[in-house]
């Protein structure tokens, strides 16, 4: 028959499209179930079902977005023009045509241009890949505004933000625009997701105003082992996240999935040694630790394969050193004392992003090869000023970040206010932020147990009891 | 006015809620119990060790009514709540010096 | 030494190795604990341990029968013959000698002919990623039983229908067989798997007869966070279910991959949609949002690799519309006012599968290439109505589909009469079906804490507050 | 511009390395969330906070550890001298420069001698996959001693055990020391992991003392769906724990996939068998089949793919049955019936593990090819007594066994006495015993919904009934 | 000696034993309770079918005075529970023979 | 015939039930309880905010006993659930008119 078929296109590595294609399974997974449960055991029980409904229909959103017109204006062709405004966002394109789907990857600004070595794999592994980091963006920052915003509202609010205030910053620092150009650098979204969403929920905190006030003063967890499934979901998706931002399965991979966990495992130990010293308990606490891993996992994004093990170790412990202390007292003074920022998302992702973003200025290791030279080319490498002693990496990614955090407010600010105005409001009736779930779902995260099922146990022992006659009573009579 | 104290088996609820009703009764109040007498409890195994549970779930129910209404409730609830096995439970009857409504501050039979 | 030693043979390619591993990995998640848990979650507090145990002990018994007999009945070599009855099945026949496991993978009608490229990895990677889809599919109808069912009875039941059913039409549609040479096609088992178990399920729980009344009408979940778990895992797992059906790591792999999540996230918003306009409650709800999913899922498999992005978005949402108001109004009419599907699967995965199953015969884009063709040979593509105006491919998953529901119908019940002869009736005694896991296991899902462990908290805090003296009392006088 | 850049050294291969990576991710995900939360579930609501805590902790502990010093004791250069001490540990030395982090990976007596292929993926893709492994170790011991031991001796006694009993472990049967080169094997960890994790939980819970009598008479687990979830986790997650132990993504990393998943199935089914058929409730449990798998993972480890699936299918039932009986009557008599070993690790994975370990002896299908010979060169793979009829294989199971034990119940005992010096006592104080979790972290698992919070449903409902009016009643009057 | 027992909303209890602790009231002893009553209980939606939940929660509060008190206590109750929406619960008094504090075996007043 | 009602600490319930079934009480019922009294609550903290839990668990026990049986029923509870710190709970008695027994309708001592 069709003796001569051959499974895939010359230009395709299977091992690079495997790992591709596995590491944007990890961090779908980090998403759902992994941030859906992370959340979800986090708040209060009578947010829950709200808070994971949001999650995954957040998720869908995304895809629908990325693929008819967000990854191009991400990592397309630019709109066209010079300098900044040239150079900021790719022209809108749908990717879901058969061809769209099948032929070689490619990024026109990057490996375009051979600032990197052509992709071995298809365009939907790219896409699919950039699409479980562009959905988990708005996912993050969810946690500053569970608790009152309108279901409907999150439905236009996320893919409005995914294309005006996501694919904009990636552009600029990943898909070869602007900054990109200027020589900042983020290795897998230590700005463009943790840094954008931090301050992106922050601001939407702020305008769509704070929870009920019983709800922020009575918010405990309603289940940490939920907590801890989504936490070392994160953790070990992550590998998929960092792993996953060479673009190939080289050796630069591994380096970054090895920092990551040693900037994680450092931060996780901070914290708990910050909470056994500092706290005013000096107790270890199982979400204090959940905070660090996060702070080290966020802080480690920026750099993960341009620094070495002693760079990731140095990344852990400083930045959370940082947000522990900015977690302790920035919530006394304004604007943090004022914000309802639900979950904290701007220290864990926007305080813990930026310094992962500027330690890489200062730890990052010209050894660490991200692709090889070949011939007199230069292999690609990163110089922090410890290394170098110049300041020019410090100083980029300090721009790239200021623009990041001016940027991602003043467009989710807008955002929002045209949101308001369509939907009607971005808060929920008095009624359903005093109820909960059961008023907007009609549904509960732990629905009651009727009454009536409670018989059962009863049914099977007392008819064991009663053996054959009535009153038998072998413990009432000493 | 008197309290009646009902604890019986939790399937029964519905039953003796809906005879209540057909009484007159407007409203009661419900808490969880455990209940220890006569029915056995049942032995739970994990991981090969075993663990006795003395007591089985009840529910206990309070309904405060008229004196009138005292002989009339607890026959309804008796006759409805009645299986005939053991562990149906138990009904006591308390005096009850005076009932507010909060609502509305209304003493006695008119805070029923 | 051993200076010559060579990892592998030069048949093996590891990126398509990994690729299969992997995948079959992702797949055996999304039962254990994915279906698990979803399940365990979605039952009754009464029933989880009983639902989750039969889960984990069906996956067990399906792997012991595909290793020693089912996976040759359904990849194997035909059992001889000709016309339908000799392309019936496959010959049984053990994989798990050394050579078994360890030679090269093959289909003999299919990778055996040419009709696809030859496998790149050893029989054990093919028999495990194809067992993990035997093993899910009498987990799925597990949710149609669950609640009455005894566990001898499906004991038994879970290899003979392994046996009788799933492998005779694995075989008819992908291992080369009848249905296969006629041109039905069925990308990763929206008939074989999907269609299959709900039918079956709601056969086999006719014949079980249906719950308890009480358990009817008070089947309320028990663990909303738990069904998000399964839910999460489901979604991203699918990711291996359907990425891993080319068989290689190549470019469809990852088309399938994409268009498996478009689908998805369409159906999901789709359900949340129609809950939202057309409930009575007018809400949207987080079970309904997974539902939408799991019918974005199942349709989506039959076409995954061979439909563009557009065609998985329609196939979503089609699907889910179709389902959503199946799952409304069919209940009210016979036979599904009379049966008790305890979870619905009919809907969820019977009716999806078969509308994912003919949806491939209008939607199937012929610019989609699975395998590329070499010099004269064509590439393996599919010819759908949309695209070419021939009714060919659609008639060809119509007779498929009746089929499937038709055998699959029959061999249930006739399986069921036969598992309850020989193990004495298939439904729990009286006492069982009242009192759940606690009669079935002497276990409960959430064993309640004794009495005696609350005294804890008490211990420490009294010793506070007593300090030296007997009577420190700063509350009680104001 | 940079056109000549390439992603990756010729040494390297992308199958392999993704291979490698994802089987690490995996056996990750088995600790943090597996573990955490299958622990975390089974114990005590009052300690299921610590225990996670512990289980966090020591996975990050043990990766600083490990990449610092540890991974060279384990894997790298011996210590220098002839004999059994000179061939005990490796030198210390960390791995975390760009050098030690992305040069090929290599293990100077195994692969360094040709006794294997050598390594197609960097350093980092070695240590990290190890590492994996080495934090798991402590984690699973954790089960013996939890409910009683300080937070503080957790912190200390990890990285000396890693240290000072696993490392040392490690190089005399993987590291090419001792044992290994004396024809002793253990393909993933029988002996080096689970052997050694029983036996030091064992000693440590005898060292450290038993938890307080009512906790030991009320310990009942807290959460069966969790504990599914980390049972599903560890089942999927020991695809990578065995499959990745060939180091290659070859034909044998595949039948040790299929056969850990064999043995693991017949494992549990023997378990559930034995419930059925032998406990004094004659009830099949989900528990019981949670051990059952657990005993099958374990054992098949030593041996995955050096057994063809029959010989897996033998260690699963063999292994299973040996530990049911063992669980069900070594508790009656010393030292087992003194010693509180919480989980019960000593029988689940030391008796298990050995088991394993010796039964490779005789099961050992020469067959079975790890990796294939080239010219003169014999394939290598392990000649079973059954097969062979030659005790050699067997005897040096049963030597390296000896070994494991002595050693590591010594080593143990030393390290805790030692950590009992420095921390001033392993026990925590009666009061925090009494209370659990809220008195060590100030944390409880399901912290409780304050009564204030209960409201919600009642002002949606109370309005919904209130209407206009004041006493509108369609209730009270029948 | 009285006993007071009291069935409120209970996001109400905070305020309610505030104003009892400024009447002196040094102990009291709540369990949450499912009512019945005029207020309407709500219903809930799995999968698309509708589950009726008629009871709605309340806490239960019961505290033993002394006959000079009750009158105070229930009038702060009263006061301080009531939003003037149904539901508010009732409160109801009864006697009690005899008081005892456990950890010291005294009775009485003493006791409270 | 009158009510004993008893709240205590949690863990001292085996105790107090056998002492009880000592005295020939033949059963019980047991809610759980919080009380509010000199004994002092916790602190959780979560995410580094605390959260403070006035209320103490406690468990309630009801028991009707016929008239002589009062004085040893308290005595008996006061010995056993005396651990002589704060927060051992209290007893009290409270008058019962009527006991009815559901499964036989059986009224008065006979209904125990
Ligand atoms: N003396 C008692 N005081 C309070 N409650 C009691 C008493 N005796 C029994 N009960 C309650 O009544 C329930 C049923 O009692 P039991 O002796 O089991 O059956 P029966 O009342 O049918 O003889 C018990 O579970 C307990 O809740
Ligand atoms: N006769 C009664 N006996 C005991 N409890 C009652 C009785 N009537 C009402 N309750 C309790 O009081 C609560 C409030 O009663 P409800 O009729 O809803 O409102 P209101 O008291 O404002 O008229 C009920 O939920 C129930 O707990
Ligand atoms: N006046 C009261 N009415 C009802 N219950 C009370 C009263 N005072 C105390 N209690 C209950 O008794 C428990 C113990 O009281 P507490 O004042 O803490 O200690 P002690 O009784 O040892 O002085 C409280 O937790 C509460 O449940």
């Amino acid at each position: 028959m069709l003796g001569t078929l051959t499974p895939y296109p010359n230009w395709l590595n299977t091992g690079d499209n495997t790992w591709q294609l596995v590491a944007a399974t990890l961090v779908g997974l980090m998403s759902i179930p992994g941030l859906a449960v992370l959340y979800g055991g986090l708040v209060q029980k009578k947010w829950a079902v709200n808070t994971m409904l949001m999650a995954f229909a957040g998720f869908s959103i995304v895809l629908i977005v990325w693929v008819l017109w967000a990854f191009n204006m991400a990592f397309g062709h630019p709109i066209g023009g010079h300098g900044f405004f040239g150079n900021m966002v790719g022209m809108p394109h749908p990717i879901v045509s058969h061809f769209g789907e099948q032929n070689r990857a490619n990024i026109p600004l990057v490996s375009g241009t051979g600032a990197m070595p052509p992709f071995h794999y298809p365009t939907s592994t790219l896409a699919y890949f950039q699409f479980v980091f562009a959905a988990i963006t708005p996912l993050l920052f969810l946690g500053s505004v569970m608790g009152r915003m309108k279901f409907k509202a999150w439905l236009l609010l996320v893919p409005l933000w995914t294309t005006f205030v996501y694919a904009i910053n990636a552009f600029m620092l990943w898909g070869g625009g602007w900054f990109a150009q200027q020589g900042a650098l983020d290795y897998s979204g230590g700005y463009v997701i943790h840094l954008s969403a931090g301050v992106s929920g922050f601001v939407a905190a702020a305008i769509v105003g704070p929870r009920l006030k019983r709800d922020r003063q009575h918010g405990v967890p309603n289940n940490l082992l939920l907590v801890a499934v989504g936490a070392g979901i994160l953790w070990l998706g992550w590998n998929g996240f960092n792993g996953g931002d060479p673009y190939f399965a080289g050796a630069d991979a591994a380096a970054a999935v090895i920092n990551t966990n040693l900037a994680t495992a450092a931060a996780l130990l901070m914290w708990v040694f910050m909470d056994m010293r500092f706290s005013k308990q000096r107790k270890p606490t199982l979400l204090g630790a959940v905070n660090g891993m996060i702070c080290g996992l966020v802080a480690i994004t920026p750099s993960a394969g341009w620094v070495d093990g002693y760079g990731a170790i140095i990344v852990g412990i400083v930045a959370s050193g940082i947000v522990w202390v900015a977690w302790t007292y920035l919530p006394r003074i304004r604007p943090f004392s004022k914000v309802d920022d639900a979950l904290g998302v701007v220290y864990t992702h926007g305080i813990a992003g930026l310094a992962g973003g500027l330690l890489l200025g200062f730890l990052g290791d010209p050894g660490m090869v991200e692709y090889l030279g070949k011939g007199k080319t230069a292999s690609f490498s990163v110089n922090g000023l410890f290394y170098t002693g110049s300041w020019h990496q410090v100083w980029e990614q300090l721009v790239a970040g200021v623009w990041v955090i001016c940027f991602s407010a003043v467009m989710t600010a807008v955002l929002c206010l045209i949101v308001k105005k369509v939907v009607g409001g971005l808060r929920m009736s008095d009624e359903e932020l005093e109820t909960g779930d059961l008023a907007v779902h009609d549904e509960e995260v732990y629905p009651p147990e009727p009454f009536a099922e409670r018989v059962g146990v009863l049914a099977a022992a007392s008819r064991a009891a009663e053996g054959t006659g009535e009153d038998i009573d072998d413990r009432s009579k000493p | 006015m008197r309290l009646v104290v009902a604890v019986l088996k939790p399937f029964k609820l519905d039953e003796v809620k809906k005879a209540l009703q057909v009484l007159g009764v407007a409203g009661m109040t419900i808490t969880e119990a455990q209940g220890f007498g006569r029915q056995r409890g049942h032995t739970e195994v994990y991981r090969g060790a075993e663990y006795e549970v003395d007591f089985v779930p009840k529910i206990r129910m309070e309904v405060v009514v008229s004196e009138d209404m005292v002989e009339p409730v607890v026959d309804a609830i008796v006759a409805t709540a009645s299986t005939g096995k053991i562990g149906d439970g138990k009904v006591w009857v308390v005096p009850v010096d005076a009932v507010v409504r909060v609502r509305t501050a209304e003493r006695g039979v008119d805070a029923l």
